[in-house]
Formats: structure tokens, C-alpha cells, sequence
């Protein structure tokens, strides 16, 4: 667990400028790296996640694909037993049902098969999440499905910082790397911001490793676990609580494989009080785990019933209203917190 | 809402390559069909950017979320629905409004179901990628190609059960190139399933052209890999309508599936919000407007004339106007109801 | 949560025949009830799922299909939606990679997405499991992933009878039914038997009512939560440990969506103590969600840590002494048993 | 190992339609290749069985598991690796043999996994679907058409640093009907990389005959759809080596994949245990296994005869024997380490 202090001089950048910056400069300092994806090319990626690359990079290094995800991740998975360092995106989580298999099955699970002879350093981009109703196939997180597989790390950024560093991270790590980015951490101008989404971000190369959580506020009174979108809903109802004087310690994952358990017990150990949110469904999920990371060690430690603000087990709805009420917004994280505080 | 006046025997049969001449009524019936989808498309995407603004922010307004709008494709629709009826299924892409329409879905449950509104087809639930009609059996996708693999089961039960129903199975030139398509056509061919596959062919996929996605320049050739007839036609409402018959008629004769792809046009941009920076000559899109081209067509051929043009403008406008009064009058869901429905 | 007693006259069966004879009965009962899948047919499915069904009901409603899992799951699909009640087999859980868009966003999705305008009357059969060295893309469990994603029911029967009366209750549900089968518990004469894996089974119209859990064993001790094979390694050591005065009460959960969460709280509120043993990876899967349920209500009630005996996040391994070593076999389920009653 | 003594002009070339006589040196090789793939299968095939009793158990044995042999399929592995060095990749399928050892994989290394050693291709992690073998680019999928894509981007790796490096990928004519077949020759045309596609039709996949799995008679028609050449060759391993030439030609130079399909024969089960009660005129299988025909051949042009014959016979044996004394005297990995290398 580490809280992160920037090591150098800073400028503000959004979330997405600063996932292309990583890109960018890796792409500079190793010519084996290139992106590859459905618009990601003159659109610059529908989130902008490559927003410029073709410019600098050229065709040969940015590359539009056609909608055959499993003919171009395998393509990708391929290439990385080569020994070049692709960055293959996905347009959506939400699409995974039809190239999963390219997925766990082989960019996973050859490095193992082959008994770490062969190795598969690739990473493997997507947004995620809803909260603008974009419908049940479109609005999903799904990290917690890609997380219960094993042989790919799985990164979740909250904020422009941790994403390029994470970012320059997983293009340097030898292994499959899955970094998911929610839509609504972006920055984006045709998208609802939270004010975090442009934020200070370090210059030149910078890494975050991956596996160490972030403590994103220090509290005494109850541990609050979450990642992505929901770290700033979380800092925002923590914000709104202080003046009552309930005081919340807000814990970002930011990586999902590794987890980062000693953060989560260290945290829980102190406080005695747990709460986790999670955009992703709640049963079966990061929700479970989070709390078999405590009880695990010791039940004891949790004083009170643990609060898991979560989707229902419902697909996201498509009208405004619904999907609001079963995403893990602020109304119900600051019921959760009340909830697990009041005794 | 149709005239005998005109004889057509001026129309030029050999322009179209038909044997015998096209219903007058059914041209004029086409037309209709067409002028009613754009002005669905038209409304909606004025009520939808009526209130994202400051700026553009895409879950603001009325109608929230990515809006995909059909204008430019209306001759595919027209042409392949005219010969369907009720009881036969379609299944489209996130690009649904004019395959909507154009098999008579209820135009105001379609347009609160786009409003999200508890009157809507899917009680708010779906959203306009996610229409879903019993009544005729219309459905549709938001995931590329994967509306073709259901098209085959309802085919499968309209089979087993001894009707000559069918179900047309729509993607873009696009989705032609993701495994679900391949997987389709072959099942389909093998069990001789009553099916129509269409490639709505508009030349884009969001921002990528069909020559950096599709190894072929016609899908229509891809056919001959299933042992299936195929065939690509021009945006030319009465061409569609002659090669849909062809193929219609096939399914329903239990000879098979077919696959027809339509060159066709997408207007506007991918979604509502895209600027269209990739698109060249983005300026001459709307001459290629298939609407006025058919519209001067009938009206050379005597079908058409200002009245009746007006008449059809005033019935689509009204018919379109009612369906927005309708859904926007209409109770959004209840929030407490959220979780219902994720099991019957 | 129910004891299951035999309703009438029973006789004993493989959990394939079981399984079987309700799809015959079923079949005969609906004429909307087809059998689609690979090798389904003079085969009798790789598992035995449709053995003699071929010869009885003939090629119109036994279909072979080719290998293409998303053009036949999606026709399942479509012709639910148009009132017929299929079952479709996908061999192994393993190959939902190739067709994960047809099950959870199109055949899990409708009915909600359709305001439950639209119903999906269908059931979705998977062999699955380890434990005869079938290497890491023929081995997984994966029902977690399945029960992650809302929509869809998931049952994982343990035996013969349970196998019967889920699978009538899963033919008769308006729902699509995941029906999971683990290939130790169906008494092939290929493969190693449990002595279980052949049992009395009622004769006759038998359900079982889904979303119930099943105590296989009473006990005061310890709480042993698990599903499918593993409930029979449970049950055996349960068996070796009683004469040593530890008294284990084996909780067979039966089905994972719905979870029966009343009678997991119930025996853990009788024995303050859990192990859970699940075939599936340990984290962000059932194991988790088991532990939730109970800290959900009251974290208090866990008077120990709980022990967790899973596939410990890594791909099933081929060679025989390397599997044994991840799988949770009695060896490791014994010790987590000694552990959580050890104080 | 090859003569030079008899000519070859007794050969008749019409009947293989080649236009010059194949080298001798060459001809041998093949039968050589094959008679090696075939020993091999031949002494897994007694060894799995060896001790899965009493009645069998799939689980137990020093080589557990499923078991899918290659015995008949041979002049496919033979015909194609010919043409290939150790710096060209295969990607082959759940049945794999035949391609590792044509290729040239260490068969100690390769066998040792087979039997789930330490010292295995895989450190006995992997298992006989699962060969990685990094010194010859070889691997394997137990996925049907899976193994397609990644040979895509090992085929890009090789064109981007500007080699003439290409690669093989293999499916069987089941594995035809994926969507991964479809997706990765319609991207591996459009972007012409240096990929060979094979489609080994052994007629069968596991109990369902390819008629009631593919809804054309050769899947080389298949090639049209994707712009690109398509073969069907009987399994005749020079007919497959003059077909694998033209390929591979066209891949080394820029030119782009090709499609080509071999109708080969499962001299065995699917796999081991398959008792093949669904295959028709089962006794008369062995009657078209490709190797004695070859032999024979090579006999009548006077490259083989019975010495040399039995020289080959004992080379093979003894190189099959040592590595499967390699494998079973090779330590079985410790158990304490199955959970290493998840991740590098
Ligand atoms: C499997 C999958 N991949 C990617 C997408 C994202 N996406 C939505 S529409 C679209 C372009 C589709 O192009 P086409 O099939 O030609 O249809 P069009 O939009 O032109 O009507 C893409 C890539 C998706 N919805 N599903
Ligand atoms: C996606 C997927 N579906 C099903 C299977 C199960 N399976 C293994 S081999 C096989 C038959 C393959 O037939 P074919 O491609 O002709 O290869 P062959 O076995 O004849 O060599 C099947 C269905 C699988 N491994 N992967
Ligand atoms: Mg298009
Ligand atoms: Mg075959």
C-alpha cells in the first residue's frame, strides 16, 4: 500500500490525456509497442484513449481493425509471443462475450501451459461502466469477471495520475495485462466529469506499480473499500460526512489482480467498520472478495455488519431513473457509511 | 392512402431490370413507408440534442445515452418489410428505428420505450438498442452480429411448427466480418432454416471504411461459402424490394436462406455527437438522400404531386407527433421497480 | 432450505441416467422440449447427458449441431422467445469463451431488457470440473462466472436425484436455467466414481425446487458450505472426522442463482464456524459471495477465520500430482476442517 | 538417408499433375516424416492404454487424460512442414503430433510432457494439447479454431521486422464452422500477412459427419470469401507438399495468405476410448491409411525396398523409444510448485 506523492514537477491533464501520454512515451522508447483496436485510429478511440497517436505514430503503429475481436486479440496474443508489446482495446467490456476465450483461454493461460517458457506481454484495454444510459450491453464494469480468471492482471485507474502510471506499468509488464478504464474517470467533453477527472499528473516517465492500493483519504472510523468512478463518489459523500465528524477512510484498489490485501486488512484493522462499493454486479464479485480478504485473517475485526453498495444482480437499465437507482451512487454509499457508523 | 391514377407505364423497367411493372400502389406504399421512417429519425434527433447542452453532455435530456439514427437506410427497411407481415420476425442492429417501423411496431411504445418511459415496449428497461416486440416479433441488438444467431430460432420454430413465416436477420457491412455472421449463415444453410440475411452495406463502421475492414467489395460473394444465393443491390428502394421478394419467397417456399447485401447510405454520423472528422467529401452525403430521389422518381412516373406529397408529409408528421406526445405524457418508471423484471 | 426425503418409490441410477430420464420425461410430456448440441446425438453426448434419447425421440428433437456455440445457443435463444423450450449443451463450461455474448448479454438479457414483455424458457447444460487430467482449457469449473452475471439461473447438482429433479424444474422454468454438471458426479464407466455418483433416485414426475439448499449431513461443529462433486469429498472426510468427535455439517448448496443465503445463515448461526469448498478459482467468485451472505448479516456470527478451499487463482494444471495439489481434495479439505475447529 | 539411385522417371507425374518429377531426396523425407509421426502415435497409443485398467479410466496412468491421436493425418504435417525452417510458426489443434514432430519439436521434450514431466515442453503444466515450444514457434490450442488468431500475430511480428517468416495455422474441417475461422482469414486477406491455413477434413468431427456440420462440400470455396486462393487436396503427401509449396511461396513473398484444405482420414477415435459405434464401414478404415500406399509408391519407383524399409523402421523406433525413456525417467514436477508460473 503505498500513498502516492508525485515525484516531479506536475501539469493538469485529464484522465484520457494522461492514458495517452503513457502510451506515447512508451511507444517512443520501444518500437515494439503499438495500439490496435476498433477506432482508434483517425477517431481516436470512441473514449479517447488514443486521441493524437495516429498523427504521431502513423498507420503501421495505430491501427484501425475490423470488428473481430477474437481475430485481433489472438492477433495480438500472438504478437506478444514474439516479442512485440501490443496494446489491443476492446471497445467495451461489455463486448468481451464474443473474444473471451482469446482472452482467459490462451493470452491467460499460455504463459503457464508452457510452463513460463513463453511469455505473453500484452495489454488489453477497455471501458467500462454506465451512468449515461447507454443500456444493458453497453453500461457493464465486468471486472470482477475478468479478475476471477486467472493469468491476467487486472488494473482499474480512478484518476489521471494512476492512470498513466499504471499505464507505463502494464506496457512494461511481461505479462497480460487488463486495464479497464470507466468512461466516467475520462475527462471527456460530451460526458458528465467529476472534478477529479483532470487533475495534476506527474511529467516524463512515471510509473505506479501495479498491486499496491492507494489510501485516496485517511480516516478513523470506517474503511471504505471501492475503485474507479465510484473513488469519487466515495471522496465526495466522505467530504460531505466529515463536518458531522464521521470520519472515512477511502481505499483505492486501483489494481484488482494483484489485490492488494494487506491495504484492505491494514485499513479494516484500524477502523473496525467495512464498507465496499462497486459498479460492478454485486453477488459473486470484488464485493465477496474484499470481505473473505478480512474474514480470512479474522472476523473479529469487523465490529459490524459489512455494507456492500453495489448493482443488484440486475442488467443496467436503460431510463435514467432506474439505472440511477441501482448504480452504487452517493446517496447510497452515504446510507451505507451512516449505516455501518451508527453503532 | 394510395392512387390508381398514373398508369407507370412510362417508368423505365429495364433502369430497375423488372419484367413486369411495380404496383403503382406498392411504390406509392414504399414511399410512404420511407417518409414516415426519416420523419421518426428527423424528430427524434431534434428532441434529442433539444436538451444536452450546455455543450454536448450525452446522458443529459429527454432521450439520454448514444443514439444510432437510420436516415439515408430507409429504402433497405421499406423494401424487405413490405414483404413481411406480423408474424414474421425481424431481428436489427443498434440501428433499428427504420427496420422498426417499417414492420410496424407500434410507433408510440417505440418512441416511449426511446424516452425510457414506463408505457415504452421494454418499460423503460431497453432503450432504443433494446426494442422488443411480441406483437411482431421485432427485436433487435446493441453487439455486433450476435441479432443474426436469434433470427435462426425463430426461424427454427416457425419451421418446426409447419408455417411458411420467416425471419429476416439484419447487420452492417461491419458486423459481416465478426464470427457470429459466419456461424449463422452456415447453421442457417445447413438446416435450410426460412431466413433472410441482410448487410446493411453503408460503407462505414463508425469511423472505419469497409476497405480497411472487409477483404472482399461484396458480401454478397461471401454466400457462395454456404452454398446460399446472394446478392448486393443498390440503395434503390425498388431494387431491394425486387431482390427481398426473391429471397422472401424462397424462405417461405422452405428452399432455404438468402443473402442480400444493400449498398446503402448513412446520412448522418454513427451515433448523435459524432462529427464526422474521418468522413471525405462530407459535404456531398446528402445529395445521395434517397428519399427526394424516389420521391421525383414517382412523381415523374404520375404518382406523386405536390398534394399528395403534402398529404403524406401531414399524415407521417401527425402520426410521428403523436408517438413523441404519447411518450413524453407518459410515467417514467418507478426507481423502487428497478430490480424488477430480471426474472419472470 | 429443505431436507429432501424421497417422495415415492425410487430406484438407483448414475446422475447421468437420472439426468436422462427427466429430459425423456420431459420431452414427452412438451412437445416444445428439443435437445440441441455437439454430439448429442448417436453419440449421447461426451458425458452421457443424452444417452438412448436419440433412439427414442429421433433426430427431429436430438440435434447434432456443428461447433459453432454462437449460432446454436443464439437459436436456442430465438426459439424460446418464440415458445419452445430447448435445452442446449454446451460441452465444456470451458467453451463459454467462444459464445459468452449469446448466454449473458442476449439469452440473460431479453426478458429484462423487454420489460418482461419477452420470456427465454430455455436451459444452457455445461460439463464441468477437473481431476482426470484434462489440462487448463478442459478442467474449470467457472459456475462463479456464470452466477456473477444477472440473469440468468445456476444450478450444480450433487447427485443423482438432485440431478433429476433440477433439470424437470429447470425444463419447466420460464427462465434460462444454467445446468451444470460435473463430470465426477455422473458415474460414467470412463471415468473415477465417486460411490455416490450411482443413488437412489424417485421414480416418476420429481422436482426439486430451485434455489434451495440441501443439508447433506447434520452437524454441530462446523458449517461446510459447497456444490457438486465437491459436496462428496466433503461428506467423506465429514465421515472420517465424526469418530474423532467433529461433527460437520456438509450444506450442499444445489444452486448458486438463485443463492439459498437463509440456510447458510442458518447453519452458521448453529456452528459460529465456515469452510467453504468450491472446484471454481478462490477469488472474486463463490467462495466469496458464501462469506458475504454471512457478514452481510452479522460478522459476529463467525467465531473463527473463515477457511477457504478453492483453486488458488491459477489455470488447472495438467500433469496428475500438480492438479491434486490445486484441486480441493479431502487431503486439504481435512485440514481446513482440523483448522476451523481447532479453537 | 535418401538415394539417388533409382530414377525417378518411372513416377507417374500426370496422376499427381506435376510438371517436374519430385526429388527423390525429398520423396523419401516425406516418408521418412510420416513413418516417424506414425511410430510415435503408434507407442503413445500402447503406452496410454497400458495402464488405464482394470475396464478404463480416463484419470489414471502414467499418461492421463483425453487423448487425440494423428494416426492417418500425417501426409498433411509431412506435405506442409517440407516447406518450413524452425524460424516459421505452427499453430495446430487439440490434435497435435503430427505437426510438432513434422516441424521438427524436440520429441524428448515433447514426449515428456506427454507424460507430464518436469522436463517437459511445458514443465508438465501444459499437456498433449498444450505444446509450447518456443525454439520452433510451435504451439497448440485445445480450443476449435482458436488457434487461428495467434498465428495471425505471429505472421505480423514476422512481417513487421521484415522477414520472410510466415506462419501455418491448422484446424479440422468441425473447426470451419467457428467464428474464429471467419474473423481471422477475413483479417489475415485484408492485411495480407505471411499466414498458410489449413484445414485438415478428416470428415469427421468426434461423431458428427462433416455433411450434417458444413453446409458446402469443401471448405476451399471458402477461400472466395476472403479474396484469397483456395486448394482441396486428397491425402496424398505429395499432393499436399506441391499445394503447401504454392502457399508458403505466396506467404514468403508478401503475396498474402491462401486457404487450403487436405481430405485426410482419423485412421483412429477421436479421441482414445471412442469405441466409434456412429462410424459407418469402421473395418474398411484402415484400408486408406495414407503411409503403406506411400510406401508402396516409393517401392515401385525403386526409392525404397525392404532394407531400407527397415533401416527407417529402426531409426524411427529408436528415436520414439529414447524419447519416451527420456520422459518416463524424467522427475515428475514437485507438487509444491503448481501454482508457479501464473504469471512471469
Ligand atoms: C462485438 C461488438 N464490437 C464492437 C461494437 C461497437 N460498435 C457499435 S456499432 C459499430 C460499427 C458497426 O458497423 P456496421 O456493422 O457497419 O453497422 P453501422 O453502424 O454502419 O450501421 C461498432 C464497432 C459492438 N457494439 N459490438
Ligand atoms: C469451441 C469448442 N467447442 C467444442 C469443442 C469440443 N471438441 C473438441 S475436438 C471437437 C471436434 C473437432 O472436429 P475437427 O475440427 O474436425 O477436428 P478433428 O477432431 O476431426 O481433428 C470438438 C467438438 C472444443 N474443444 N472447442
Ligand atoms: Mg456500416
Ligand atoms: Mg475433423
Amino acid at each position: 500500500m503505498t500513498i502516492t506523492e508525485a515525484p516531479h514537477a506536475t501539469r493538469r491533464l485529464s484522465t484520457s490525456m494522461a492514458m495517452v501520454e503513457a502510451i506515447s512515451q512508451e511507444m517512443e522508447r520501444d518500437p515494439s509497442v503499438f495500439y490496435m483496436g476498433e477506432d482508434v485510429g483517425k477517431y481516436g478511440g470512441i473514449f479517447g484513449s488514443t486521441t493524437g497517436l495516429l498523427d504521431k505514430f502513423g498507420p503501421e503503429r495505430i491501427i484501425d481493425t475490423p470488428i473481430s475481436e477474437t481475430a485481433f486479440i489472438g492477433l495480438g496474443t500472438g504478437a506478444a509471443v514474439e516479442g512485440m508489446r501490443p496494446i489491443v482495446e476492446v471497445m467495451f467490456t461489455d463486448f468481451m462475450g464474443v473474444c473471451l476465450d482469446q482472452i482467459y483461454n490462451h493470452m491467460a493461460k499460455i504463459h503457464f501451459e508452457s510452463g513460463g517458457n513463453v511469455k505473453v506481454p500484452m495489454v488489453l484495454t477497455m471501458a467500462a461502466g454506465g451512468g449515461y444510459s447507454d443500456g444493458a450491453q453497453h453500461s457493464q464494469c465486468l471486472w470482477g469477471t475478468f479478475a476471477h480468471l486467472p493469468g491476467m492482471k487486472v488494473v482499474v485507474p480512478s484518476n489521471p495520475a494512476d492512470a498513466k502510471g499504471l499505464m507505463t506499468s502494464a506496457i512494461r509488464d511481461d505479462n497480460p495485462v487488463v486495464y479497464i478504464f470507466h468512461k466516467g474517470i475520462m475527462g471527456l467533453a460530451w460526458m458528465a466529469k467529476n472534478r477529479r477527472a483532470i487533475d495534476e499528473v506527474p511529467d516524463g516517465e512515471y510509473t505506479v506499480p501495479i498491486g499496491e492500493a492507494r489510501v485516496a483519504r485517511e480516516g478513523g472510523d470506517v474503511t471504505l473499500v471501492t475503485l474507479s468512478l465510484s473513488v469519487h463518489h466515495a471522496l465526495d459523500v466522505a467530504e460531505k460526512l466529515a463536518p458531522e465528524g464521521i470520519d472515512v477512510e477511502v481505499l483505492d484498489l486501483r489494481s484488482l489482480v494483484p489485490l492488494d490485501r494487506e491495504a484492505i486488512l491494514a485499513s479494516v484493522g484500524k477502523t473496525g467498520r467495512l464498507v465496499v462499493v462497486d459498479e460492478d454486479y454485486l453477488s459473486f464479485g470484488v464485493s465477496g472478495e474484499v470481505v473473505a480478504t478480512v474474514t480470512d485473517q479474522d472476523p473479529g475485526m469487523l465490529r459490524v455488519p459489512v455494507q456492500r453498495v453495489a448493482v443488484p444482480d440486475v442488467p443496467i437499465p436503460y431510463a435514467h431513473d432506474l439505472e440511477y437507482a441501482v448504480l452504487p451512487r452517493h446517496d447510497r454509499i452515504e446510507q451505507a457509511i451512516r449505516t455501518a457508523t451508527s453503532r | 392512402m394510395t392512387t390508381e391514377a398514373a398508369s407507370s407505364a412510362s417508368i423505365p423497367q429495364q433502369a430497375r431490370g423488372r419484367a413486369a411493372p411495380l404496383d403503382p400502389a406498392v411504390r406509392v406504399k414504399l414511399y410512404e413507408t420511407m417518409a414516415l421512417s426519416r420523419a421518426f429519425e428527423e424528430a427524434i434527433l431534434s428532441e434529442y440534442h433539444a436538451d444536452k447542452g450546455p455543450g454536448f453532455d450525452i446522458g443529459k435530456g429527454l432521450i439520454p445515452g448514444e443514439m444510432h439514427l437510420s436516415a439515408g437506410q430507409e429504402p433497405v427497411a421499406a423494401g424487405f418489410c413490405a414483404h413481411l407481415t406480423a408474424d414474421d420476425a425481424v431481428t436489427a442492429t443498434h440501428r433499428p428505428h427504420h427496420f422498426a417501423i417499417a414492420h410496424g411496431v407500434d410507433l408510440r411504445k417505440m418512441a416511449a420505450e426511446i424516452y425510457g418511459r414506463e408505457t415504452g415496449l421494454g418499460r423503460g428497461r431497453g432503450g432504443h438498442m433494446h426494442l422488443f416486440d411480441p406483437e411482431t416479433h421485432f427485436s433487435c441488438s446493441g453487439i455486433i452480429a450476435e441479432g443474426y444467431p436469434p433470427a435462426l430460432g425463430q426461424a427454427f420454430a416457425f419451421m418446426r411448427r409447419g408455417t411458411d413465416r420467416i425471419a429476416v436477420a439484419v447487420t452492417g457491412e461491419g458486423a459481416a466480418n465478426q464470427g457470429g455472421f459466419h456461424e449463422s449463415l452456415n447453421l442457417a444453410a445447413l438446416w435450410k432454416l426460412p431466413v433472410v440475411f441482410v448487410v446493411e452495406d453503408n460503407d462505414w463502421g463508425i469511423s472505419v471504411p469497409r476497405t480497411a475492414s472487409t477483404s472482399i467489395s461484396s458480401n454478397a460473394d461471401r454466400a457462395a461459402a454456404y452454398g446460399i444465393p446472394g446478392e448486393r443491390v443498390e440503395n434503390d428502394v425498388e431494387a431491394v424490394y425486387d431482390a427481398a421478394g426473391r429471397a422472401v419467397a424462397r424462405a417461405r417456399a422452405g428452399q432455404g436462406p438468402s443473402l442480400i447485401e444493400v449498398h446503402t447510405l448513412r446520412l448522418w454520423g454513427h451515433f448523435e455527437g459524432d462529427a464526422q472528422g474521418y468522413r471525405p467529401e462530407l459535404s456531398e452525403v446528402s445529395e445521395h438522400d434517397p428519399i427526394p430521389r424516389y420521391e421525383q422518381l414517382l412523381r415523374n412516373d404520375g404518382l406523386l404531386d405536390d398534394e399528395k406529397v403534402a398529404e403524406i408529409k401531414r399524415l407521417v408528421d401527425t402520426a410521428v407527433g403523436d408517438a413523441i406526445d404519447f411518450a413524453k405524457s407518459s410515467p417514467v418508471p418507478d426507481p423502487t421497480s428497478a430490480t424488477s423484471h430480471v426474472f419472470a
